[in-house]
């Protein structure tokens, strides 16, 4: 959707812009094929492209800032609810998920630290890693929807959770907990096709101790992923 | 090249204007050369022609609801009929219009001219842009034509999201523009942060550059909570769970906190960059530097700032604690100090000016008196115990499009006169654009200055029939708006004419110092064949070495 | 001079004790407005004629603001803009503080009417009767979605919002009639949800209140046997309270959704192919037969699931459901607007 | 860190200044121990110190994640503004909020006691659409 189309396209700005139609008019930039024409120097372009996705993770960040607010508010309001539902919640499927979206932002990492030292396969496999890591989240997020809805606790006309009939706001809970997961499941797919895609180009030999940017930005867009979900997990399955 | 760069003093001999026969409009050719194109200034003219498409729906649906109310029975369409077209109106109006207008189209258009860039940062979400917004768009218009939205384009829950239509497709059209409105600030912030052409440092730019970075910041940090906004009571209408359903213990003030603080800045979003425009036309056409350059450039991102904890004023009826409105109505008395400073600066610019009387001008003008009234009667509605009484009425109506018409719209008109030459090359018929003028200024005053007093007289806004009392005041404002409507046809049909026929302009033909003149007009595809030299400052009539009276008051 | 203004302002009679107040603040602030705009505006034009261009690409002074220029048009426009806001905020405290001794009302908005009930009174739809120089509370709340409480004359406003009570009061000072209308949009007849504030004297409002209540102890009506005769609405609204009371909502939609049985929106001569193949009109013939005997004609893709109301529903009440269903046009979403006041009778 | 901030001037996108992969390894374990720390303590009952202790933990993985991981520690000012910018309206977003609902009397609140009873839902079928009626 256009979430993952911004992602996409901000990750894969800089290069692109190299490959841009008349990148080649100006033949004093030609030594480089990764700077598109309108920049001076290729320094100035990845400070671009570095800010224009830090500013991209801002705006993100305030679009999770409306759900959080939200969870916020209605635990203000029903904290009693929300704490006996977050007891509710499969905590060790909770926990083994924030251990692997941890443990994949190390891979992340390390991927480009690995590209940065001229070490291609291994930051390739890293990367393969991490991957990995986001398939298994979302199959384990797949297995604790599968649950709740067993139970349901899907919020709307089809709730009717037993274990919490008749507590205010044990709806809103839940429609805070489908809609913020949701978002964030959402995210690790975002995520993952845009791993892919850096995956497929350094498979290629895109990029190299000089030119890695998107393999880092990529990775950023990841450790995003990563940092809503150390916020989500205390608030919904712990207190 | 720049012609003016070294031509200065009036001795220089006339020269016949000539028009730049290779530009940016015939580089390439073909349609698919535009839809494909990466040059900002295409994207620019792209935008135009789409919110004009926009704004002439708008205006189509404003002129249904202004005919609808001349009379105070059922004049001539039904009940939902109308609450649709108010829907439409605002939401056309504010989202496919006000956002992308001035940064969408001038923005792109001149920003990177300014700046003596090639391009925006990242031309091709800059294109991405554009096709998001033609989708979000497409979404919008689809959903009004198939389901149609009345609940107007606050879509405040729980009525939304119990209205019997389908208003999901509209709900997710404005989440997709939301993405469109992200991706041009964010390509501007970046662009002015790192494509500043060497000379040109932070105080040295132009002041449309200082308003769009304002207006950037708030589109990147806003947009995303409206987006979200727009979700929840979307999903909320289509699938029953959402955060605002009052039978399941959810709190609709919650959902216009939300909407709200997007919304309140998004305000800004559209009156800053016109805000810019004024600051750039005023210079030109009195010659002269900007009085307070400091000040106009700090004001913008203080109203940028503060803009973004007055939401609150929009609610302090609606069940918000009588302590949070007070908060957030102090707050919102600082705006105003921030436009006021904006105002004495541009007056101040005219003193001891040599006024050139321009089409554009005459917009300025407008804005100037529409702005301070405008503004003011803001002031007034964020004056908790007076806005008791006008909360919800024709006067908060009036106000806003105080700002929203008589700033904007007029300050798009100037925009669009004042860099008409720029963007084709060619001049409008000056009689035809003063007697255009005219026409919207004294249709504005007439559409809109009896809406204050209806708000006065107690007239809800959203009203499809009223009682009796309010008729005459109705009646004026109908017969203002046609006046108003029949302007912009005059407007429409000249510039086109000026398009096809029009005069050429020649590079500068303002004899403007501003940055975006220093390379011809129409500019060619890579803006300049030679990067300009950026010494003096941009609003600064002074030349190199010329000795000038220095006043201090 | 208070008189004056109020009538270039178009401003409505100040019937409450805060009317006045907040008229006063009103004046200065509309005053300063105007003077403002004109004067900035009649500046620029001003220098348009003076400094008007006399010789092409002419030279300007260079004109800088001062550091108390600056001051100056920073302080001034706060300095009169915190002063607004300190007398509107007193202002708006006192409004939405009540005082302790205040005759309460409950209100309940919903589309498209205003009702009141007093805590040991009558009900009624459309008229509030209040006494006049006695503050009075009103507790409101909505059963549906947002309304606003809104007496021109009173210069009060407030949102009725679902879910809870918002509360709002007022002190009137002249006996009359004061019409209350709703400002926050809430659908089709948004712009016919209005009612009437009568403001007696007190002397009066106490007699009337007596009255009401002795009147309503005779003709107290108990809500047994719901066959219509004490039901006060139209009958549209009538049906509508027998298709809750009956359960059909349960299976029909009222917005167009799929549901177990088909939606009630447009079902009015809509023309169905049944399971049969057969092709009907959807008549007042075809929609009392499906109450009496739902099984005989099931519209093509639902189950034949619903029970007989034969006996469950009187003649009035299947006609009422008629007129109801007929009323359910996506052109035309609800019923009319209510625009007579209504009494309803007491219930204790 | 002052070389590395010398580096990354000499090469523009060198963010892998003085250190190597085991700093990564480092902050991974780091985060699992505050993780088994968060865990272990939510579901005590410290009263009213469990939800101001765990999201002290949560600030502090969130720290070091972008501080290490998003190399936020090396980065140029301007990338510092832009993300603390963006938590401060987060702020202003909770502060505008909360100033609402912690003012607010208790009947104005939706989670007032009768605030579903009185409630006859969105839809007009008279019939709260909540489970908790």
């Amino acid at each position: 959707m256009s979430s993952s189309s911004a992602g996409a396209a901000a990750a894969g700005k800089p290069p692109g812009g190299g490959h841009g139609g008349h990148g080649d008019s100006d033949e004093r930039h030609s030594h480089n094929p990764h700077l598109a024409h309108h920049f001076d120097d290729i320094e100035t372009q990845n400070h671009a492209s570095r800010l224009g996705m830090w500013l991209f993770l801002g705006t993100e960040v305030l679009l999770f800032a409306g759900l959080f607010l939200g969870y916020s508010v209605y635990r203000h309001l029903y904290h009693e609810t929300f704490r006996f539902a977050s007891h509710t919640l499969n905590l060790t499927l909770g926990t083994i998920n924030t251990v692997v979206l941890i443990s994949s932002s190390l891979t992340v990492a390390l991927a480009h630290h690995a590209v940065t030292k001229g070490k291609n396969r291994l930051a390739l496999g890293l990367l393969g890693f991490t991957i990995l890591c986001a398939l298994a989240f979302l199959v384990i997020k797949g297995f604790e929807y599968n649950h709740k809805f067993e139970e349901g606790a899907l919020p709307g006309k089809w709730f009717h959770f037993e274990e919490m009939a008749g507590m205010p706001g044990a709806n809103m809970f839940f429609t805070v907990y489908f809609l913020a997961t949701g978002l964030h499941a959402f995210h690790v797919i975002v995520g993952m096709a845009i791993l892919i895609w850096v995956a497929k180009r350094l498979a290629r030999g895109d990029f190299s101790t000089d030119y890695n940017l998107p393999v880092e930005l990529g990775g950023l867009y990841w450790h995003l992923v990563d940092l809503v979900w150390i916020f989500l997990f205390p608030l919904l399955y712990l207190i | 090249m720049s012609q003016s760069a070294s031509s200065a003093l009036a001795e220089v001999p006339y020269r016949a204007p000539v028009y730049q026969e290779i530009n940016y409009l015939n580089a390439d050719s073909g349609v698919m050369s535009w839809l494909k194109t990466l040059d900002h200034k295409r994207i620019g003219i792209m935008y135009l022609g789409s919110v004009l498409v926009a704004f002439l729906l708008g205006g189509i649906f404003a002129m249904i609801v202004r005919f609808e109310l001349s009379t105070p029975e059922p004049t001539f369409i039904g009940a939902n009929a109308y609450n649709r077209m108010f829907t439409l109106h605002g939401m056309v109006m504010i989202f496919l219009f006000m956002i992308p207008a001035i940064p969408g189209v001038f923005g792109n258009f001149v920003l990177p001219l300014m700046l003596g860039a090639k391009d925006v940062a990242f031309p091709r979400l800059n294109l991405l842009s554009l096709y998001v917004y033609w989708t979000g768009a497409a979404i919008v218009l689809f959903g009004v034509i198939t389901g149609g939205a009345d609940s107007g384009w606050t879509f405040y829950a729980p009525y939304s999201t119990t209205t019997p239509m389908t208003l999901f497709p509209v709900l997710l059209g404005v989440f997709i523009l939301g993405f469109s409105s992200i991706l041009t600030g964010l390509n501007f912030i970046v662009t002015i942060h790192t494509l500043r052409a060497p000379g040109i440092t932070w105080m040295k730019m132009p002041l449309f550059v200082w308003a769009l970075y304002a207006t950037s910041i708030i589109q990147v940090l806003a947009t995303p909570v409206i987006g979200l906004t727009t979700l929840l009571v979307g999903i909320e209408k289509v699938a029953g769970f959402g955060l605002f359903d009052p039978g399941r213990g959810g709190d609709p003030v919650l959902m216009q906190h939300m909407f709200w603080f997007y919304s309140h800045p998004a305000v800004y979003i559209m009156v800053l960059p016109a805000m810019g425009v004024i600051s750039e036309a005023i210079a030109t056409f009195a010659r002269k530097n900007l009085f307070g350059y400091k000040m106009i450039a700090y004001s913008s991102l203080g109203i940028a700032f503060v803009g973004f904890f007055a939401w609150g004023h929009h609610m302090f009826v609606s069940g918000q604690s009588a302590f949070d409105g007070g908060a957030f109505a102090v707050v919102s008395m600082l705006v105003g100090v921030f436009t006021a400073i904006k105002v004495f600066n541009w007056v101040g610019t005219l003193y001891r000016g040599s006024i050139q009387v321009t089409t554009p001008f005459v917009y300025v003008c407008g804005f100037l008196f529409f702005v301070v009234f405008g503004g003011m009667t803001g002031i007034a509605v964020a004056t908790v115990s007076l806005d008791v009484h006008w909360h919800d009425t024709y006067f908060v109506v009036a106000h806003f499009h105080f700002i929203m018409v008589g700033a904007v719209i007029m300050a798009f008109l100037a925009a669009l006169h004042y860099w008409f030459p720029k963007m084709f090359g060619k001049t409008y018929h000056e009689g035809w654009g003063m007697v255009a003028a005219s026409f919207i200024v004294l249709g504005f005053n007439a559409t809109f200055i009896p809406q204050f007093l209806l708000g006065n007289a107690g007239m809800p806004r959203r009203y499809y029939m009223y009682p009796e009392r309010f008729t005459a005041l109705n009646v004026a404002s109908t017969a203002g708006s046609t006046l108003l409507a029949f302007g912009f046809i005059i407007i429409l049909i000249y510039l086109v004419y000026a398009l096809v026929n029009g005069d050429v302009a020649g590079d500068n033909p303002w004899d403007s110092k501003g940055y975006e003149w220093m390379t011809s007009s129409p500019p060619i595809k890579e803006n300049f064949e030679e990067i300009p030299n950026y010494e003096q400052e941009p609003h600064t009539y002074r030349e190199p070495g010329e000795e000038v009276e220095h006043v201090v008051i | 001079m208070n008189e004056i203004m109020r009538t270039i302002l178009w401003l409505p009679e100040q019937a409450s004790t805060f009317a006045r107040a907040v008229d006063q603040l009103h004046y200065f602030v509309i005053t300063v407005t105007m003077l403002s705009s004109v004067g900035v505006g009649l500046l620029a034009f001003g220098f348009f004629f003076k400094y008007r261009q006399r010789r092409l690409r002419a030279s300007t002074p260079e004109v800088v603001p001062s550091v108390r220029f600056e001051i100056a048009v920073i302080s001034v426009p706060l300095l009169f803009f915190l002063a607004w806001f300190v007398q509107g905020y007193r202002d708006f405290v006192w409004y939405s503080t009540p005082p302790k001794d205040t005759m309460d009302v409950y209100v309940m908005g919903k589309k498209w009417m205003w009702k009141f009930a007093y805590p040991d009174g009558p009900n009624a739809v459309g008229t509030l009767h209040v006494p006049a120089n006695r503050p009075v509370r009103l507790l409101m709340t909505s059963r549906d979605v947002i309304h606003s409480f809104f007496v021109p004359d009173f210069r009060i406003k407030m949102d009725v919002l679902p879910g809870r009570y918002t509360e709002t009061w007022f002190e009137a000072t002249k006996p009359g009639r004061y019409q209350v209308l709703c400002a926050e949009y809430c659908g089709t007849w948004h712009s016919q949800m209005w009612g009437e504030v009568v403001v007696m004297p007190p002397a009066e409002f106490d007699d009337w209140m007596t009255k009401q209540r002795a009147g309503a102890l005779v003709d107290r009506v108990d809500t047994g046997g719901d066959d219509g005769s004490n039901f006060h609405g139209t009958l549209v609204e009538y049906g509508k309270r027998v298709a809750m009371g009956q359960g059909c909502l349960k299976c029909h939609s009222l917005d167009g959704s799929q549901h177990i049985g088909p939606t009630w929106l447009d079902l009015y001569h809509r023309t169905e192919t049944l399971d049969t193949g057969e092709q009907i009109v959807a008549d007042e013939g075809y929609l009392t037969d499906s109450m009496i005997d739902p099984r005989a004609k099931i519209v093509k893709g639902y189950q034949p699931v619903m029970p007989t109301y034969r006996g469950k529903l009187s003649a009035p009440q299947a006609a009422a459901l008629v007129e109801f269903i007929k009323s359910l046009r996506s052109d035309n979403l609800d019923n009319v607007p209510s625009k007579e006041a209504i009494y309803e009778p007491v219930r204790q | 860190m002052a070389e590395n901030k010398k580096h990354i001037e000499e090469h523009g996108d060198g963010h892998e200044g003085g250190h190597g992969a085991g700093r990564y390894i480092l902050i991974w374990a780091a985060l699992l121990v505050f993780t088994i720390t968060t865990v272990v303590t939510g579901r005590m009952d410290l009263g009213s110190a469990n939800l101001p202790l765990a999201m002290v933990i949560a600030t502090i993985k969130a720290t070091l994640v972008v501080l290490f991981f998003m190399h936020m520690w090396e980065a140029e000012g301007i990338l510092k503004l832009v993300f603390s910018v963006s938590l401060v309206f987060v702020a202003v977003l909770l502060l505008g909020v909360f100033g609402d609902i912690l003012t607010r009397s208790t009947a104005a609140l939706p989670s007032a006691a009768n605030g579903t009873a009185i409630y006859m839902g969105a839809d007009g079928t008279g019939h709260p659409s909540s489970p908790e009626h």
